[in-house]
């Protein structure tokens, strides 16, 4: 049993830390984040020269970490610096690559000179085992692909796209360049920061090596859980900063001649604020663990666990956050509300904390 | 005990009902029911469209241009207008200078103030918070100098909503140093073209700039502009924060906010069912409407009360904290209703006339920015905190 | 519109604490209702002279009120005074009764010398619309009845039993004297005072006419709507007193040389349980007005609100209540223990709060 | 990072459970898994096989008959041991008095009473509590006057857990009235027989006794039972209060009381259906059992930090207060689970030996009394609300 990473992950956060705030502190970082590309390309080939995207991979796929706690400590420090660079596209297609035996595709991924990002959830809502609307037909040797996906994180600034698409084999995985004739991307900023992007697919013809996967299920499983403990990690390192941030506040601000720190009431609602975030650490420590060492529906359970978890922990959070600095919290000048932004919409991403809560209990009833 | 309104409420209410049918213009309720900024012009047409009508300002005695309403008229004007989507009246002349004139200004500031406040021709904002001075409104910094007939204003206030538009501020100063906190206040009305006077926009996080900070450097204020006394605008400040409101618990906005709610809510699917049939969505859609449910009497019982000529205390405190839990909660469930799709920030979106390819479900993408400006209910008139210390002072009396 | 109780209701409620205060203040009341018969005999007679039970039925019933807001007035005062006496039973039989068409029966109820109790639940959970396991089948001119029912209130008291059973013709009533042949009654305490006790019905033999209902539905509809309105009254009542002791011991309670009322954390607590309680009454309230002035699911809608709140109210006024008088409020001295107790347990009554707030989803799906 | 144990420590937790199997009596884990009283007599037998094995002291140095095992070895065994449904041990003289004798005592007095703590010949109880100092302990009225070679104790302490079974009692006592509050306190062992020593029980709102009031009266207590310096007392005792306990969070006694309300929603149908398909139960179950699973790791992580020597302060806190929250919440909903035969009140059920007719479901009549007793955890023990000011103190520093 030990609860302290290993010397080479505590050196990577630290690395990774320090780049962050020297080449992305949080008014550059808003710069990016609300910019028209929607990232810092020159911190994403910063952060792919030190290697960071490589420590999201095992070796046999080229990286040289890809365990449960290097992702958790990546995606840690990303949440801490609000990074808004294509990471999670990165580990969600190179997972699923590697999952579906293709690793030898991730090669420029991990160099960081290839974006990609997962176009798997599409605009209509559809039951869990229901096919895809978007379809993929044979067409001679190769495919032809119609439909549409939704809120790909990044789609404009990414090179290939990995779409699922329903083929006579079931849930088929597809690499598809970005300026293939067919594909359009409707690009926009996200509320917390960054671009996502509706991806449409008319008629989009491909070779038949572009199908990575023919049966994708168990490569999407495998972004999915990686995407479900990144966003976990991620949520967890901004609610530190929240956290971190508003304490700092109780002490400095003033009010009837006293910092307000010294108010009980505000001092009884960050020692909850406190204990809570401990709660999440501890659940996503537990995701990794399971991330690592469990498989099939114990390490999804796990995994909901850590999502629901983080994503009622975050709306504490960052509702307390704001609450506790009055006004000025709600500002745009201030950081700590762009921070209150993120870990809210992190929420939003890959099922909420009441879907991941039924997910927990369904996966426990089939167990 | 009777919750029913009798016959010529009923028929009041109907009256209003028809009134918003005939009067209120479309393309502004639609804006409101959907969360669009309104412009000032919008404001200004409804304003004027209750003027025209005699009804703009419910709650002034007859003789200032009032309709000669009761509490509980006023209560059903507020619920039906809110209901119908109406803008919200941009409350600072109306509901906040007006009855501090009336209870404690001049004749003949409120000759010239009220009319004018009336037709439109001075539009309001309000200068009470500090950077330094926000629950603790007391300590507040900004000076007052008596130089001859003027006062020569310094300093800074901010959270001035909507201040880029005011013709005139409404402030608290400090006009005497070496008083105690609350006793060397005075309440000064001061025109925003005056020089030295300047405004900056907050923009807020979800990309909003409603409020501004403003800034007063040697700016000379005639002394006739002095409400009442000077050095006791405390008691004019209290008495404009704990003015009776019967609509602080924004019962109709909420209930036109739950509505909308919930036609999103039956209009969307969830993991291929009707996103109001999953239990815990449905749990919290419930547990929101009964609550609401139990605020509309609750209210009702206050609005009663205060019809009975009961004073507001601890109520409109509890009012307050509950209706805009109670909001708060409803624009976090219309965010979470959305998915994916609230993460898509369009801010033309939320301007009239936007063309653009919606992103998702109509109105998606309104939903998380407004959750996000909503958080400032619970922190701006009086914080959420502020009133359960007003709560337990008149309860537990320590 | 008027949230004032009309005169007569006024001085019921006057008259009924004033009584309650002097004959069964917390002490007395604890004797009764820990002690052998699980009530005051006595009590119950004054009260039952004062014309308390006849506040609870409309005229055409023998009564002289029967709204909703005269049961919120008499069971807000039974809550208040934590009164054991059998008034649930008279409410709900009599109000069965009247349903039914059998006000004519009422009379002995409404003075009191009838001790009533309505024995519908069953040891065996059963789905909303599956039959009773306890059955009525034809016994020459009249009816036998086998079967078990559970948890019934002062079923040792009760003369007489209303009891739902199955027969041809669906969920029949059958009024069931307690000392019939076939009947045991194994009663015992319960945990806030009072008994109750398991019936058993092996071989009841009853004439034809003790068969009061052929269908019960609308009986058992009434007695229901009647029950959660009551129950609902009754806890506010009890709520009340719980937050005005907590506030009064707020005021005298010293820790660190001030009063703890003085701590801001507890302050606003304390603030938060006020504006929760009064959002109760608001809630019996509507369940009053929905009691006299709708019907069918609309009006059951509003009860199971009423219900429902009160359920999730008391489990947090209960609660904070013992938290903030620490050690003495956990005490059978005190008499908010007991306060906490009967607020705790009225969610186990009827239905609690999950359940209520899922049947008023249920009911608004259906509307 | 490895949340997984070591082989070594893998083959402890078997020997563990080993030991569990053969010589935890099934009687007593019945009794503690049906939430029923334990006697005296059973609290005695389960200490004496512990004591047998060598294993009883687990957290005491190895000098004066500790085990020598690790934090993490202590952690197995009290999670091994509760999720076997083992009698929680009485932690007065073990776990309490033991740790500051051994700390600050003399080493006659650790010769004296330590190896009477492991053969059960003493049965202590705490003495520090007040019906004026709860919370404020240090406000304590308690005095010991010296008179010769004894001091003389007058005074009351209060919620003397299990103080009627007791033959010693440490208490805080006042030695310096002119001192301020905390500086004028000492650290005394009193005998329970001694003359003026009066014990009364406070029954508790669900009919138990296991609380009591200490009446001290002229009692008469040698010098040499003095632990430490006179008037340091509260050095003392605040050692105790945040002595490392690696059991505070109640892990292991909350995943079986966890398991036993999983086994009752499976064996519980409500309105026809089974209850753990219900979907607000199970959405309340599934919280605890996620919550709970998180507090199982923030608890290894304060026992890994205390074995790297880390020194426990806001953690201690922190698990005090989630351990009691996620316990009281398995409480609440195993009460729920029960419905309306949750109200049936049979007290003799709680005792061995009872054979009266079950009313409802097996156990269902201990989960209301269980509920409303486990409302202490929150209180006792440093309350929770005194736990938050430590934590907030240690993390705002104000």
């Amino acid at each position: 049993m030990d609860f302290q990473h290993s010397e080479d992950r505590r050196m990577l956060a630290d690395t990774l830390r320090r780049f962050l705030a020297e080449q992305a502190p949080v008014d550059r970082r808003n710069a990016a984040a609300y910019g028209d590309s929607g990232y810092s390309p020159a911190v994403w080939q910063g952060l792919a020269e030190l290697g960071v995207i490589g420590a999201l991979f095992p070796e046999a796929a080229g990286g040289f970490g890809g365990s449960g706690f290097d992702i958790m400590v990546v995606f840690e420090e990303i949440g801490r610096a609000l990074s808004v660079e294509p990471f999670l596209g990165a580990l969600t297609v190179g997972h699923a690559l590697a999952a579906g035996r293709r690793a030898d595709l991730l090669e420029p991924i991990i160099a960081g000179t290839s974006i990609v990002a997962l176009a798997d959830a599409e605009p209509q809502d559809r039951g869990p085992d229901a096919p895809y609307a978007t379809r993929a037909t044979p067409d001679g040797d190769g495919w032809r692909i119609d439909g549409a996906k939704a809120v790909v994180a990044q789609a404009e600034a990414a090179a290939l796209l990995l779409v699922s698409a329903q083929t006579v084999d079931g849930a088929s995985l597809f690499l598809v360049p970005s300026d293939a004739a067919g594909v359009s991307i409707q690009g926009y900023a996200n509320v917390d920061g960054g671009r996502s992007g509706e991806v449409r697919l008319s008629g989009v013809t491909l070779t038949a090596d572009a199908r990575v996967a023919a049966d994708g299920r168990a490569a999407l499983a495998a972004a999915e859980a990686a995407a479900l403990l990144a966003l976990s990690a991620e949520a967890l390192g901004a609610m530190e900063v929240a956290k971190a941030m508003t304490i700092e506040y109780l002490r400095t601000r003033k009010q009837f001649g006293v910092p307000i720190g010294k108010f009980q009431a505000l001092q009884h609602r960050i020692a909850t604020v406190l204990l809570e975030v401990e709660q999440a650490r501890s659940a996503v420590i537990n995701a990794a663990d399971a991330f690592d060492h469990d498989q099939g529906a114990d390490r999804d359970r796990r995994l909901s666990a850590a999502k629901y978890t983080v994503g009622a922990t975050g709306q504490l959070v960052a509702e307390e956050a704001i609450q506790l600095h009055g006004g000025i919290g709600m500002t745009w000048e201030l950081p700590l509300s762009h921070y209150a932004k993120r870990i809210t919409m992190i929420d939003h991403q890959m099922g909420d904390q009441d879907q991941h809560l039924q997910r927990y209990i369904a996966l426990g009833r089939a167990a | 005990m009777d919750l029913r309104f009798t016959p010529e409420e009923e028929a009041f209410r109907d009256e209003v009902r028809q009134f918003l049918v005939e009067k209120l213009p479309t393309r502004l309720s639609d804006k409101v029911r959907r969360g669009l900024h309104l412009t000032k012009a919008d404001m200004e047409e409804w304003h004027a469209i209750l003027n025209a009508r005699g009804w703009l300002a419910n709650h002034w005695p007859e003789r200032y241009g009032g309709p000669g309403w009761s509490v509980v008229q006023r209560a059903i004007f507020d619920d039906e207008a809110a209901r119908a989507f109406a803008p919200r009246l941009v409350p600072f002349g109306l509901s906040m200078l007006a009855p501090v004139l009336i209870k404690y200004g001049s004749e003949e500031q409120r000759r010239h103030y009220l009319p004018r406040i009336l037709d439109g021709t001075d539009w309001w904002c309000q200068g009470y918070s500090e950077p330094g001075a926000g629950s603790d409104l007391a300590s507040l910094k900004t000076s007052a100098v008596r130089d001859g007939n003027h006062y020569v204003v310094n300093g800074q206030k901010t959270w001035t909503t909507l201040g880029q538009y005011a013709d005139w501020i409404f402030c608290l100063v400090r006009t005497d140093p070496t008083a105690k906190a609350q006793e060397g206040i005075s309440f000064l009305l001061i025109d925003m073209k005056s020089p030295g006077v300047e405004v900056r926009p907050i923009v807020l996080l979800d990309g909003d700039a409603e409020v501004n900070e403003v800034f007063f450097t040697d700016v000379r204020v005639p002394v006739e502009n002095l409400v009442g006394e000077e050095n006791k605008g405390w008691t004019y400040a209290k008495y404009l924060l704990t003015y009776e409101r019967t609509n602080i618990a924004g019962v109709g906005a909420s209930a036109a906010a739950f509505d909308r709610l919930r036609a999103t809510a039956s209009s969307l699917t969830r993991g291929g069912r009707p996103l109001a049939d999953d239990p815990l969505f449905a749990a919290r859609l419930a547990r929101i409407e009964i609550d609401l449910a139990n605020m509309a009497t609750t209210n009702l019982r206050v609005v009663a009360a205060a019809a009975h000529g009961g004073a507001p205390g601890a109520e409109s405190s509890m009012l307050k904290i509950k209706g805009t839990e109670i909001r708060q909660a409803i624009t976090a469930l219309q965010r979470r209703a959305f998915g994916i799709y609230a993460q898509p920030f369009v801010p033309e979106a939320l301007e009239e006339g936007y063309n653009g390819a919606p992103v998702g479900p109509e109105d998606a993408n309104t939903a998380a920015p407004t959750y996000f400006n909503m958080r400032k209910l619970s922190i701006f008139g009086g914080s959420n905190e502020v009133q359960k210390n007003i709560i337990s002072k008149m309860i537990v009396g320590l």
